[in-house]
């Protein structure tokens, strides 16, 4: 097995068409007990099964050698043996036993119900996340950040390509964090492999989840259920930081916060809202209506050519900040802060020759998000 | 039994009736038996072009060739293909022109039946494979279809999803239901129980688990139905029902069906072992006991595949411990496989070579498939690759190279002449090698964290992905070989006797080559 | 041929069944006579055994937990 | 041959008959695995209602009870707690409310769905009251304060200290227009 293994990474070299980042064979230990404890586990098992494959496969390769009917070997008479047969249905019994133990006590520990010190629920959306720190007034989206160019192909990919959020989970370090975790539409799932934590994601159920990270860092996971189509692209980035910096970026939270109802009462020309409008529309709307504003026939609506876009703007605020009933169209009136929402829809109202003229103010949006 | 006293001797001996009507309207088994693996085979080829477009397009990371819907819709109709299309219609066809010979039995039991079970498939089949041309696309939410998803986020094709799966579910209920008729009520005087072929015990365990689990199967896609359209929530949590109960239903079907995929497979492998080993299969009566075994236990073993969604702990043990324990008989079966070879007299013919390739390379998908019983470290590979690499590892060079084994196996029975050896070991070591670079990287990208079912990747697992792509493409061409080798086997007149391997053993190996349209009219007294 | 085995005879088969060891002897005489529907109750019944012992199994590793 | 039609015809009945079990069977794994889950409390689901048995008030713990409200889908409606966690002895009647508003320019009929974690406290929290009893109609614009009084079983294991209570929001306003138009009330009745 080893030596296929080694055969198959050495065949990847060379056909590799570049040189990635150092490749990984094998499970992460991890930043937390729980997680060294299965990456133990793991090894365990994985030698048992290697031992066991080296005994069976040595035998069944010394018969295929030996008793070969052209080295002239004679069949020999014999098809049951219930001794032997006794043997080997106990031996793999007990080094099941064996395997079963601290599978057990490692589940068990993965159990505990004991205190935490935060508790963030964490609602999954098609096609991305969101964070609310209960007890604080701290509610986020986090959603994909790399370039729509470098997943088409028409720029260099980063280093950490579809692993990378807008707005990073940040817990502090060395303390139990629980996590809450329900969804907003299908079923999704929240794994992160440095922590050792996948649970699903289930409308109208709560799941719950804990983890005690052990060092400060950056730790990247994905969505781990098929939840459609852009499933591949909800990275999760968890940014573990010490208790003194965590502290910090809950004021500098608190701060944005602030300001960013600051912003809704500026003035904005047409010109700023297009411009601010065409990246929030790239980031959260573009994956489904698409870039060109042309949609997926049958899927998603075109909003290029759409009557809604160049009618009384109402309509079409309406539908952004309340989504639509049984659509995939989701109410963004929490996503998008009331400047995000003015800009994008005054993008949609005059983008791709929609040219409505209307300028929707983020004054307007904000007595609307009252 | 021994019901043939008065045998079929009223039937008239003709051949088979000339044109498409012979096709049409057959009842013989031969006929609908060789359907079967035409049918089967198309649906390999197609299910296989699929998986080909999921590698190409998984060969770099970044978008290249498709839309990440159009990703999810070849990932789905791959899965449904190749399980309900390709491996179970395959393991029915050679039922069907086995079963019969091997038990002694002039035809299935119930012949008009069969043509029906047959000749619902390819309707079954287009109104599956036409949703790919249905506005909103084919069905993208996988094979295991999990609700919500596959209910209100589903696209409109889902409708004819629901009916397809009607129709191969009746299909395969009758199909097994004919089978069990035929070996419960048509074996040749003498041929008792314990004296039957290892291939028609493993499909009889089959055929009942198939009419245990497939109903509910339909039952599922029923409940699907009535959320859809007609306002109930079985899964829906709006109207007080549970999407997670869609998940323990369909693993109640899901994991017997796991075992209809590979009993047969074990049958098979356990016929062509002693053949070439030239030595009788070591432990028969063990063998038989530990597939009724594994079909048992296989309906209390389903939540494994759901140890995330959050069950309580007793839950998880109890899953855990007992999937544990469905490794032991499973176990002892390679045992005795090993012990068959072991003082034997071995020659390594095509059918020998994918049969040892399936005991050493399914016991490595059993080896992952240990590993992902244990729930805390299932909490690692839960929807990675690693679990696509294992359920791999089972299904093709498990169930699909049984197929393979069998089809060279008997592919002299059938036409009369044999094969090309040559081309033979050539298809082999091509499927071997092309099935190993595509199936074993994909453990690592797994244990490195690489989700399953996703359209484009990080860079740290590009350089396996591109690897397991060149493999995947190694063995996709490479069962062009085994179409030519089909073809030149009926085309080219290289006659065969009626025994065709030295070591083989069986009523099929009494009958002439090619196997005459009518055999056992009148029926062989097997002492 | 052995004469009919006794339900305890047939149970006890059921239950090396479970382990997938049986000699042949054994075999044979299992299905010389017996009925299919006999045997299949059987195996539920062995089944509902087997869940039985694997519950208790999970209830004895939480109380040895102290979970 | 006619002895052996009628075994075939007499196997095949008992094998149709086995799979129309098994189809039924399908479906009674629904009811099944609700009592699965009263039994065991997966999924968190609350099954305890109605009122409550007089309950010894256990004034040694307290128990920290988190609210959290969740809106599902494209539901628009402003949905929250009065208060985000609160703390409560077990067996004492506790109250508190959410507050919907829908800001929508339509009639909009909702349902709550709850949920409890961890899934082991569920069976210990009963409540006597809850807005998620009923499907909650508002008028555009209008807002309410919706009523829970529950009370929390004082023979909750000790381990557990925190009990959170989830309500997700579902708009069931076209569900219920739908099932109206086919003249087809929905099958399983609105439980909880």
């Amino acid at each position: 097995m080893t030596l296929i293994g080694r055969g198959l990474a050495l065949l990847g070299l060379i056909l590799s068409p570049s040189a990635y980042a150092e490749w990984q064979v094998n499970l992460m230990p991890g930043v937390t007990e729980i997680s060294r404890a299965v990456y133990d586990l793991h090894m365990t098992i994985f030698w048992i099964c290697v031992a066991i494959g080296v005994v069976v496969f040595g035998i069944m390769l010394y018969s295929i050698i030996n008793h070969r009917k052209s080295r002239g070997a004679k069949a020999h008479n014999f098809h049951e043996n219930t001794l032997v047969e006794i043997i080997w249905t106990i031996v793999p019994f007990f080094i099941l036993i064996g395997m079963a133990v601290p599978a057990t006590a490692t589940l068990i520990k993965m159990y505990d119900k004991g205190e935490a010190e935060l508790d963030i629920q964490v609602t999954g959306f098609q096609w991305k996340w969101r964070y609310h720190y209960l007890g604080e007034d701290i509610d986020f989206f986090s959603s994909l950040s790399t370039p729509r160019e470098q997943i088409a192909n028409e720029s260099e990919k980063g280093e950490h390509y579809l692993l990378e959020v807008d707005n990073p989970l940040v817990i502090p370090v060395g303390k139990k964090v629980r996590l809450l975790l329900t969804s907003n539409d299908v079923i999704h799932s929240w794994w992160v492999p440095g922590l050792a934590v996948k649970k699903d994601a289930i409308p109208g159920f709560i799941n719950e989840a804990w983890t005690v990270v052990t060092e400060p860092g950056i730790y990247r996971g994905q969505c781990a259920e098929l939840c459609g189509k852009d499933h591949g692209f909800m990275p999760i980035v968890v940014d573990v930081r010490s208790e003194e910096d965590y502290k910090l970026w809950l004021a500098e939270m608190k701060q944005a916060k602030a300001q960013a109802s600051d912003a809704a009462t500026q003035d904005w020309t047409l010109a700023d809202l297009m411009e601010k409008g065409e990246e929030v529309y790239n980031r959260t709307c573009a994956a489904c209506h698409q870039v060109t504003g042309e949609g997926i026939p049958g899927a998603f609506p075109a909003l290029k050519n759409n009557p809604i876009m160049v009618a009384e703007p109402s309509a079409h605020i309406d539908v952004v900040l309340n989504g639509k009933a049984g659509t995939a169209m989701q109410a963004f009136r929490d996503q998008l802060d009331a400047v995000e929402l003015a800009a994008v829809i005054t993008y949609e109202r005059n983008a791709w020759g929609n040219n409505s003229g209307d300028l929707v103010t983020p004054a307007q949006i904000s007595k609307l998000k009252q | 039994m021994g019901t043939l006293e008065q045998t079929v001797e009223t039937e008239e001996h003709h051949g088979p009736a000339r044109g498409i009507t012979r096709w049409l309207y057959t009842t013989n088994h031969k006929d609908i038996g060789t359907m079967y693996l035409w049918f089967s085979l198309i649906m390999f080829l197609l299910g296989g072009c699929m998986a080909l477009s999921i590698r190409a397009e998984l060969f770099q990371p970044g978008l290249q060739l498709m839309a990440p819907n159009f990703f999810n819709q070849m990932t789905t109709m791959h899965g449904l293909i190749m399980v309900f299309g390709a491996v179970m219609p395959a393991f029915v066809g050679l039922a069907n022109w086995m079963v019969p010979l091997m038990i002694g039995a002039p035809d299935m039991a119930l012949p008009r039946m069969n043509n029906w079970s047959f000749w619902i498939l390819p309707f079954a089949f287009s109104m599956m494979v036409s949703t790919l041309f249905m506005e909103g696309g084919a069905p993208n939410f996988g094979w295991t279809f999990y609700a919500p998803l596959s209910t209100t986020y589903a696209p409109p094709s889902v409708t004819f999803f629901i009916f397809a799966v009607h129709m191969m579910g009746i299909s395969s209920i009758m199909g097994a239901i004919n089978i069990i008729a035929t070996i419960l009520n048509l074996r040749a005087p003498g041929m008792t129980m314990m004296k039957l072929p290892l291939f028609v015990w493993t499909w009889l365990i089959t055929a009942f688990l198939l009419i245990a689990v497939m109903p509910v199967l339909a039952g599922v896609v029923t409940m699907m139905l009535m959320d859809i359209h007609f306002g109930t929530s079985f899964f829906n949590a709006a109207g007080g029902g549970d999407p997670v109960l869609f998940q323990h239903v369909f693993w109640f079907f899901g994991h017997p069906e796991v075992y209809i995929m590979i009993l047969p497979a074990f049958g098979i492998v356990s016929q062509i072992i002693p053949t070439f080993a030239r030595k009788k299969l070591f432990g028969y009566a063990s063998m038989v006991y530990a597939t009724a075994s594994i079909a048992f236990l296989s309906f209390i073993v389903w939540a494994h595949h759901m140890f995330t969604v959050g069950m309580p702990l007793a839950g998880e043990l109890f899953f855990m411990f007992s999937t544990m324990l469905i490794a032991v008989p499973t176990g002892v079966k390679v045992f005795n496989w090993v012990a068959t070879m072991f003082r034997g007299s071995m020659t390594f013919e095509t059918p020998m070579l994918f049969a040892l390739a399936f005991v050493v390379l399914f016991t490595i998908g059993g080896f992952s498939g240990l590993m992902l019983a244990i729930a805390p470290a299932d909490f690692q590979y839960h929807d990675t690759y690693f679990v696509v690499a294992h359920f791999h590892y089972v299904l093709v060079p498990g169930a699909v190279f049984s197929i393979m084994a069998g089809v060279y196996y008997w592919l002299p029975k059938w036409t009369g002449n044999m094969y090309h050896e040559g081309m033979g070991k050539l298809h082999f070591w091509l499927s071997f090698i092309g099935v190993n670079i595509t199936f074993f990287p994909m453990h690592f990208v797994g244990l490195a964290g690489m989700p399953r079912r996703i359209p484009d990747y990080a860079l740290q697992f590009a350089d396996f992905n591109a690897v397991a792509s060149v493999g995947a493409f190694i063995f996709g061409l490479s069962q062009l070989l085994l179409v030519y080798n089909v073809i030149q086997c009926i085309r080219v007149k290289r006659h065969t006797t009626a025994q065709v391997w030295e070591g083989a053993e069986g009523l099929e190996w009494t009958v002439p080559s090619p196997a005459p349209y009518h055999t056992f009219a009148q029926p062989p007294l097997v002492k | 041929m052995s004469e009919k085995p006794t339900i305890f005879q047939m149970f006890l088969s059921a239950l090396a069944a479970m382990f997938g060891v049986q000699s042949s002897q054994n075999h044979t005489r299992d299905f010389s006579a017996g009925h299919t529907w006999t045997w299949m109750l059987l195996g539920v019944v062995v089944m509902a055994l087997f869940v039985a012992f694997v519950i208790l199994l999970v209830t004895w590793a939480l109380s040895m937990a102290g979970a | 041959m006619a002895q052996l039609q009628n075994e075939n015809i007499k196997l095949v009945r008992k094998l149709v008959l086995g799979s129309m079990l098994m189809f039924g069977f399908g479906f009674a794994l629904v009811p099944l695995y609700d009592v699965f889950c009263d039994i065991t409390g997966l999924n968190g689901k609350v099954t305890r209602t109605g009122a409550a048995e007089p309950m010894q008030v256990d004034r040694s713990r307290e128990i920290n009870l988190q609210l959290i409200a969740v809106n599902n889908e494209a539901m628009p409606w402003q949905f929250e707690p009065i208060t985000a966690a609160m703390t409560i002895h077990p067996g004492l009647t506790g109250q508190t409310a959410f507050l919907a508003y829908n800001p929508t320019g339509q009639n909009m009929v909702a349902q709550a769905v709850p949920s409890v974690a961890p899934a082991e406290a569920a069976e210990y929290l009963q409540k006597i009251n809850c807005f998620c009893f009923e499907r909650q109609t508002l008028e555009p614009g209008q807002s309410r304060e919706m009523p829970l009084l529950f009370v929390i079983d004082p023979e909750l294991p000790e381990h557990i200290t925190t009990i959170t209570l989830s309500y997700t929001l579902f708009d069931i306003t076209p569900q219920l227009q739908a099932s109206y138009r086919n003249g087809q009330p929905s099958m399983r009745r609105f439980m909880l």
